[in-house]
């Protein structure tokens, strides 16, 4: 082996590090540094000024599991993911596919489905808030007017979750459908003229061109929309404060309650540590699968 | 010169910064020798937020307005020092006296002084004179016991208005306090380190609040959300409606109504919580600051800026005094709604508070919640409530 | 023209009509913010469209807030950020996407990871990190931990990762260090994925609250969102007409700006092909 | 070509792009079974004729026939035909088989009926053992192949061609174009396809439509347009190199055709009608050029010449053969090797000769073949 | 080719990739001032070899030489070259101008000097007038040329070509390949082209280095490649259509060389070497054969016929020939037409001669040139 060649190899090996280093660096300041102290904090007991705080174990992952509450939030929260992930990309996907078709006033329905995007999540939950109001609310008012009886939307624990993911879908479908559209300029247009020619309608080809080319965004969009489904809870602060009853209560809403109304960040630790591991594993899981499938790219 | 840093949350909409900073610099120009820096935190729970961080990362912070009830955990987390260890002459003392008890009652644990009174608010009912007249009551006698509240409610209850609205969500505990009290029976004990949900007196409460909706049918079923409820009343969807008083500048603005404002109605008794927030001082200052900052809340709390605070967002003046200045009395003359919460600070009670209090609370709330959207009923979920409480407390007795 | 000319097609009809209804559900809660901004407070939600329209609640909310120092301070936050993040998101990337080092996939792993990190619950440790480091209540405080993006990796390793490599080749035959195949050909054929991150990240950015709120004292840092929380008043519900207004006020720019630009940020996106 | 009606009939048909560009009143007639080629230069609307054929764009104006069905207002899936496409359009998410009986199983065809045919497609294109691969996995060649079979699985009696080598490289064209050739023979298909390479368009047409500027500038079989171009422009565009074409005159006089002014004459000349010579002596005449370069190809050699008042023009001599740059060259053609355009319109003048005797041989070749051989033309 | 120093000497280089492909011990020299063209199948080492002069790879082993100059651990930017690329890699946001001098600007070459260089490439190109487009809007022949103006403005003595014609179409490279010709003679520099089309090879190359697998198979000039081919597989690759290659056990005894068994040997005929004749009677040997088809090209007819036990082989007739599928031929050539190669090894049977007197002559036709004008092979 030449040597020069092995020192070349070095070098760039070396290159490589220092050109990573400084967003590393930021990065275990801010976010791995934090939460390893997270995982530490999650092993003590809380303190307070009659007890300080002591070497707890797996304490705080127990008392979790004993809490019933905990059990609420969780589902709370699949449910939550169940519906607005594949909801939102369902939406987004069809916002897609009008955004790039040839329809009037294009410019106009890609401007309305992108601006929920860029508004604050808090002044949006405001909007909505004042949507929902029975009676006096849009919502009502519309309903109302084909009839229906006034419904008490956020103070319901049967719709209060329901209007939640509502407000989620609208938020986050926009984005995603930027994503989709960008996907969608890469796919050739005679794909769709040979699929035509050889008598597949537009619902055939949608179903099995179109929707597998696009999986890698697909997935994506499911990682990211995964993501935000327990990172985005902006609008519970301003819309249902998690109730009533807890039934619109999700996980990153109940950490932040404990580590900052109920002064018990050690369970919140334990908590956020719960929540990291299962969105690593999912989305482990997730790339591993799929990658499977869509090995033709 | 002493440098001070006061966090303040603001919880009624509108500019009320440029308020507090006026009362800053007036206090400034008259102690030349301190430097304060009131930094405006957000809501409560931002405020709270942000004096823990400060105070975690060991950043000087010397006082700062946050929730009243929030005292236990305050000291729990060994944060705060009681004003007794600061307040040491005679004249200081007698200061400490010249607020209204009631208001003083949620600062006390202990027997020591923890929280002096600042923003504070209590529950009032606001009505609609229009509605009434309308539905042909008198619109200057507000219905004044529960069983009158039921009667004008059910005359006022038609074409798709109610006749009542109680908020149940943000602070549903706290509307709760009206009714339990009202009824006889106060929430918690005075220590902060027992509850008494599962009383009979409360479960009756309980029992008559949702029977305003299932029952009477003069309020509407499920829970109803605080943050709209003012909106809804300005616009003639209830006639009359419970809510703080930090509400007064706002309905007067927006209603375009003729409206009233009356103490809460009577059952066994009178009465109704109050609200809001307190001054802390945090732990790990100077003498000096500390002294500064007893002169801070001193100045803040007098009875000018008392009255001024109160006329600029509907929040009810700390001392007497406040209501004897010129300023405040003549808002009075034109506005006598602004009186009622005063006269109601007679039978006002503390806002619910214990140790862990977060936790107790939020199970109260919860309980309530799922007594009025029927998940529950509401003797079956005071006592859960209540069992919650007890686990939670054990440790505190 | 041929009479025989195809009708037009009944599926385009659809599409139409279905792509404008979602539209309008989509944009309507700006709409409803633009009405009720323009009305009377009491009466907003009446919907009432013969009333008379009003701009008193943008006086209002105009004189209550220093806006223009808001703007400002908000506008050099989002640069701030945004220049943080494509500096450190361009050099991480690109040692991703181009050196062979040892542990390189792993440590990529690692950046990933990051992006399940949720920065909300780590406000307290991070509030310690930069009063430490001394940035507290500086517009670099506030944009610090946000500068090293694992999102902005990501996407930048894969545009980088999809440039053919004989542009990099053909420019170190001419010549070039590593930088300048960097400087003078990835970034500049990343610039569509560039343009799409930048529009991600000012949006989010532009919308941060919390954080700001902690990490800064004074109105010379604080950005538009804290104007906008003072109209938020949780002890006594919000004025609809009033917070209408200024969460008008706070997107304004943006939004403006996005209108101006929509046309080149979407082609921007198209041409990015994110995937 | 027959007396049967056409299989396709393009009546008068127009398809305009904004901006002008497109075919303009078209009218083209295919026979049953016959392969037919579009051949011109890039942006001569060979690709709109073929998609308004296929249905993927719709005529403005005329109308089209298949099989004397009217199918100028029938969307592409109902028109019975398939199509190859440059690109080739292979589906990259499903595997060579399901590529090729994508369009079967999307008509809902038996099961049973889809494997046959599929096996027969796959081992009339030689793709016995591919048919679990995605396309990423297969070569160039090889996805022209899948193409090919997707486009005969069906077994429409028309199939379209869109370039369909110019995606592979030289050797591969030449062994695919016999390939495509021979299965349109035995299926008995008719074939258009288009291209631009005029090699192609050459080899494997029985008819050439020549097209320009999204008109038809000649029409006919391959050895027509080589031996009796149209116009000036069909005599550049075929043949390579491509036939030389000199103002009339540069002549010598004794040349020219009579009774037509030099000047509104334009002649071409092939380059393997051209003889080169180094000793002006042994021709009895010959205009005078310059050799600028050669080009060595093996079997034969490409001489580049410069002569007074022209562009220049090439000579193809078979074998090797040795001439420097510089050299001075006297060229000559048979009589009947010339060609003759107006200068103005480009359209052939078919009367002209010249009065020189020929005393080379035509280069057309009639061989002696038995009569049941008959020509396939 | 001359007495002085190689220009580059590539002495015993490897570059292995995992895998086991790439480049084994291959020494090449390379005279100043020469056309060099790597030529080989797919996969051969072509790529590796030019990348390795670039200094884009390492070797493993063996040293590269530019002027007398060590350069085998030298970064690409310090060898003094210039490399056109097969897709030309041109910035895609930069324009024309931008382009072409993105190296001088690099190496902070003069303002002004800059702005000579440029203009002077620009019209060498024939891109007056385009510079300030983008390379998008750019047609084929033009990216090509401003690839190959990128590569010249330097003025390094020598450059590198990567198949840089191969994304141009038939009628456009034939254009090209000319122009890059008469730059490289022009500008005297030394280029090392790499291609897999043997047509550009043999008409451009001063050198012709085939490869495969890897390792040289024969260098040489282009007519030595075509006329003496070293082995089975040069003969087989070089010429379109390409020789045939039959094995010996096929043809008639009396046209074998003598004195070697016919089972070890491989005997090829070049396609414009066989003579096709209907009538059994006019020739006084031939072995029979069958028309499988024919292309008619304008200036020559290809004929494919089918031989007993044989692949089958192609006639190159000039002209047009009608003759149809089936008929059946006999086939003849001149006896210094054969090539004869050893059926293991592959290799050339130089002193392999047959009996029959060659009736047609050779192929190679000498004209008689000045003596100022010396071939310049
Ligand atoms: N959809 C379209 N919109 C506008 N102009 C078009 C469109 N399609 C084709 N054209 C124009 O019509 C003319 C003919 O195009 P066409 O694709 O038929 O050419 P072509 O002969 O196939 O060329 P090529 O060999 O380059 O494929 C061109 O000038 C082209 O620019
Ligand atoms: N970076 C690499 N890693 C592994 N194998 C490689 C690499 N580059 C080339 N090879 C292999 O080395 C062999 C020679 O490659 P090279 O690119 O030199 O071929 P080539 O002659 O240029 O072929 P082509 O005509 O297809 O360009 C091929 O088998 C190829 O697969
Ligand atoms: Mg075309
Ligand atoms: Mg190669």
């Amino acid at each position: 082996m030449n040597e020069m060649a092995q020192l070349q190899k070095r070098r760039l090996a070396l290159y490589g590090w220092m050109l990573a280093a400084p967003a590393l660096a930021l990065m275990s300041l801010f976010a791995f540094y934090p939460a390893i102290a997270t995982l530490w904090h999650s092993l003590f007991s809380r303190g307070t000024s009659r007890r300080p705080s002591v070497f707890a174990g797996l304490d705080n992952y127990g008392d979790l599991f004993a809490d019933p509450t905990f059990w609420t939030v969780a589902s709370n929260n699949l449910i939550y993911a169940g519906i607005t992930i594949p909801v939102s990309i369902f939406f987004a996907l069809a916002m897609a596919l009008w955004a790039n078709a040839h329809i009037p006033a294009r410019s106009f329905v890609r401007s309305a489905y992108f601006t929920p995007t860029i508004l604050p999540m808090i002044a949006a939950a405001n909007l909505w808030l004042f949507f929902y109001t029975p009676d006096l609310g849009v919502i009502d008012q519309i309903t109302g007017f084909f009839g229906a009886e006034p419904t008490n939307w956020l103070g319901q624990p049967e719709t209060a979750l329901a209007s939640i993911i509502i407000v989620t879908i609208w938020k986050e479908s926009g984005f995603f459908m930027i994503f989709y559209l960008a996907a969608l300029q890469t796919i050739p247009p005679d794909l769709r003229e040979a699929a035509h020619i050889e008598g597949a309608g537009r619902w055939t080809y949608t179903r099995r061109i179109l929707l597998p080319l696009l999986m890698p965004t697909t997935i994506f969009v499911f990682v990211n929309a995964m993501i935000n489904s327990v990172k985005l809870i902006d609008h519970l602060f301003i819309l249902t404060k998690g109730g009533p009853n807890n039934a619109s209560k999700l996980i990153l809403y109940w950490i932040w309650e404990m580590a900052f109304a109920y002064f018990d960040s050690p369970h919140a630790a334990a908590m956020t540590i719960l929540v990291l591991l299962t969105l690593g594993i999912v989305a482990v899981i997730q790339f591993r699968l799929v990658e499977k499938r869509t090995h033709y790219r | 010169a002493t440098e001070l840093t006061m966090y303040y949350p603001v919880a009624v909409g509108g500019p009320l910064t440029d308020v507090i900073d006026g009362m800053i610099d007036g206090f400034e120009s008259e102690h030349p020798d301190v430097k304060v820096n009131a930094i405006y935190a957000g809501n409560y729970d931002d405020t709270r937020l942000r004096a823990v961080s400060a105070i975690k990362s060991g950043d000087p912070a010397q006082l700062s307005v946050m929730f009243s009830i929030d005292v236990y955990d305050l000291i729990e987390q060994d944060l705060i020092v009681p004003f007794d260890d600061v307040v040491k002459t005679a004249e200081d003392k007698e200061w400490l006296n010249g607020f209204y008890p009631a208001l003083m009652a949620n600062g006390k644990v202990d027997d020591k002084t923890w929280g002096i009174p600042f923003q504070r608010s209590t529950i009032v009912m606001y009505y609609n004179k229009d509605m009434f007249r309308e539905a042909g009551l008198d619109p200057e006698s507000p219905p004044q016991t529960w069983e009158e509240l039921v009667a004008d409610g059910k005359a006022l209850a038609k074409d798709g208005k109610w006749g009542l609205m109680v908020p149940s969500t943000g602070y549903p505990y706290w509307m709760f306090q009206c009714f339990a009290v009202q009824n006889g029976k106060e929430l918690m004990s005075n220590d902060g380190t027992e509850t008494y949900f599962d009383d009979p007196a409360v479960v009756e409460a309980l029992e008559f609040w949702r029977g305003l909706a299932t029952d009477e049918k003069i309020m509407p079923e499920g829970t109803i959300e605080w943050g709209t409820l003012r909106q809804a009343f300005v616009q003639g969807q209830t006639a009359m409606m419970w809510h703080s008083t930090g509400n007064l500048s706002a309905v007067k603005r927006e209603a375009k109504f003729d409206f009233g404002v009356a103490m809460l109605p009577k059952h066994k008794q009178s009465g109704s919580p109050t609200g809001g927030g307190n001054f802390y001082l945090f732990k790990n200052s100077t003498d000096a600051q500390k002294e500064a900052s007893l002169e801070l809340i001193k100045y803040m709390t007098a009875p000018d800026r008392a009255a001024e605070w109160s006329i600029a967002t509907g929040y009810v003046g700390v001392t007497p005094e406040a209501y004897e200045t010129d300023a405040l009395k003549s808002y009075a003359a034109d506005f006598p709604q602004a009186l009622v919460a005063r006269d109601q600070l007679e039978v006002a009670i503390p806002e619910f508070s214990t140790y862990d209090t977060a936790r107790v609370r939020d199970g109260l709330n919860n309980a309530i919640q799922a007594a009025l959207t029927g998940e529950k009923t509401p003797k079956e979920a005071l006592e859960g409530a209540q069992a919650e409480a007890n686990r939670l407390l054990r440790a505190f007795h | 023209m041929s009479s025989k000319r195809r009708l037009p097609d009944l599926d385009k009809v659809f599409d139409a009509v279905g792509a404008w209804v979602l539209a309008i559900v989509w944009i309507s809660p700006l709409l409803f913010a633009t009405w009720a901004a323009l009305q009377p407070s009491g009466t907003a939600l009446g919907m009432d469209f013969s009333n008379p329209l009003t701009f008193e609640n943008f006086v209002y909310v105009w004189n209550a807030v220093p806006w223009v120092g808001y703007f400002t301070n908000t506008v050099v936050l989002v640069t701030l950020i945004l220049a943080g993040q494509l500096v450190l998101c361009t050099l991480a990337g690109f040692a991703f996407a181009r050196f062979e080092f040892k542990g390189r996939d792993t440590v990529f792993i690692l950046v990933l990871l990051q992006l399940f990190i949720l920065p909300e619950v780590l406000i307290v440790e991070n509030y310690a990190i930069v009063s430490k480091l001394g940035l507290f209540d500086t517009a670099l405080g506030i944009g610090l931990p946000y500068m090293a993006s694992a999102f902005g990796i990501f996407l930048l390793r894969q545009a980088f990762k999809s440039v053919p490599i004989e542009l990099e080749e053909a420019a170190r035959i001419e010549g070039c260090s590593w930088m300048g195949v960097l400087w003078k050909v990835y970034v500049p054929a990343a610039k569509p994925v560039y343009l799409a991150y930048a529009l991600v990240s000012i949006a989010t950015h532009w919308n941060n609250f919390l954080w700001p709120l902690i990490v800064t004292n004074s109105p010379d840092t604080r950005p538009l969102t804290v104007g906008l929380s003072l109209f938020g008043a949780p002890e006594t519900g919000v004025d609809i007409s009033v917070i209408s207004a200024a969460t008008l006020m706070t997107i304004l720019p943006l939004l403006v700006a996005f209108l101006i630009f929509q046309r080149q940020f979407i082609q921007a996106f198209l041409r990015a092909g994110i995937r | 070509m027959t007396a049967q009606s056409p299989f396709i009939e393009i009546h008068s048909v127009s398809r305009v792009f904004n901006g002008g560009n497109g075919v303009h009143d078209l009218s083209i007639d295919i026979p049953r079974g016959s392969f037919v080629v579009l051949l011109g230069p890039s942006g001569c609307g060979k690709s709109t004729t073929l998609r308004l054929i296929a249905g993927l764009e719709t005529a403005d104006q005329g109308t089209i026939r298949i099989d004397g069905k009217d199918v100028t207002n029938t969307p592409p899936s109902k028109r019975g035909l398939s199509m190859v496409f440059q690109s080739y359009a292979l589906f990259p998410h499903l595997s060579v088989a399901e590529n090729i009986i994508f369009g079967l199983k999307v008509r809902k065809t038996d099961k049973s009926e889809i494997k046959t045919r599929l096996a027969e497609a796959l081992s009339v294109t030689g793709l016995d053992g591919c048919e679990d691969r995605k396309p990423s996995e297969l070569s160039g060649g090889q996805r022209q192949r899948v193409a090919l079979a997707r486009a005969i699985v069906a077994g429409h009696p028309l199939c379209l061609m869109d370039e369909p080598l110019s995606n592979l490289d030289a050797k591969l064209r030449h062994a695919v174009r016999k390939d495509i050739r021979d299965l349109q023979q035995r299926l008995g298909i008719t074939v258009v396809y288009v291209t631009h390479d005029q090699t192609e368009a050459m080899s494997m047409a029985d008819i050439v439509i020549l097209m320009k500027d999204g008109r038809i500038e000649q029409a006919g079989d391959p050895a027509e347009l080589y031996l009796q171009p149209a116009t000036a422009f069909a005599a550049g565009f075929v043949g390579s190199p491509p036939m030389a074409l000199l103002p009339a005159t540069a002549l010598p006089n004794d040349v020219l055709p009579n009774g037509i002014p030099p000047k509104g004459l334009t002649f071409g000349i092939r380059p393997e009608d051209l003889k080169l010579s180094t000793d002006p002596a042994s021709e009895a005449w010959g205009i005078a050029a310059t050799v600028t370069g050669s080009e060595f190809l093996g079997a034969e050699t490409f001489v580049y010449v410069s002569i007074a008042g022209t562009d220049g023009a090439t000579a193809r001599l078979p074998g090797r053969v040795h001439i420097s740059p510089g050299t001075e060259v006297s060229l000559s053609w048979a009589g009947v090797a010339a060609h003759w355009f107006d200068r103005e319109t480009g359209l052939r003048h078919a009367q002209a000769t010249t009065d020189i005797a020929a005393n080379a041989p035509s280069q057309t070749t009639e061989f002696q073949t038995s009569p049941s051989t008959v020509s396939t033309l």
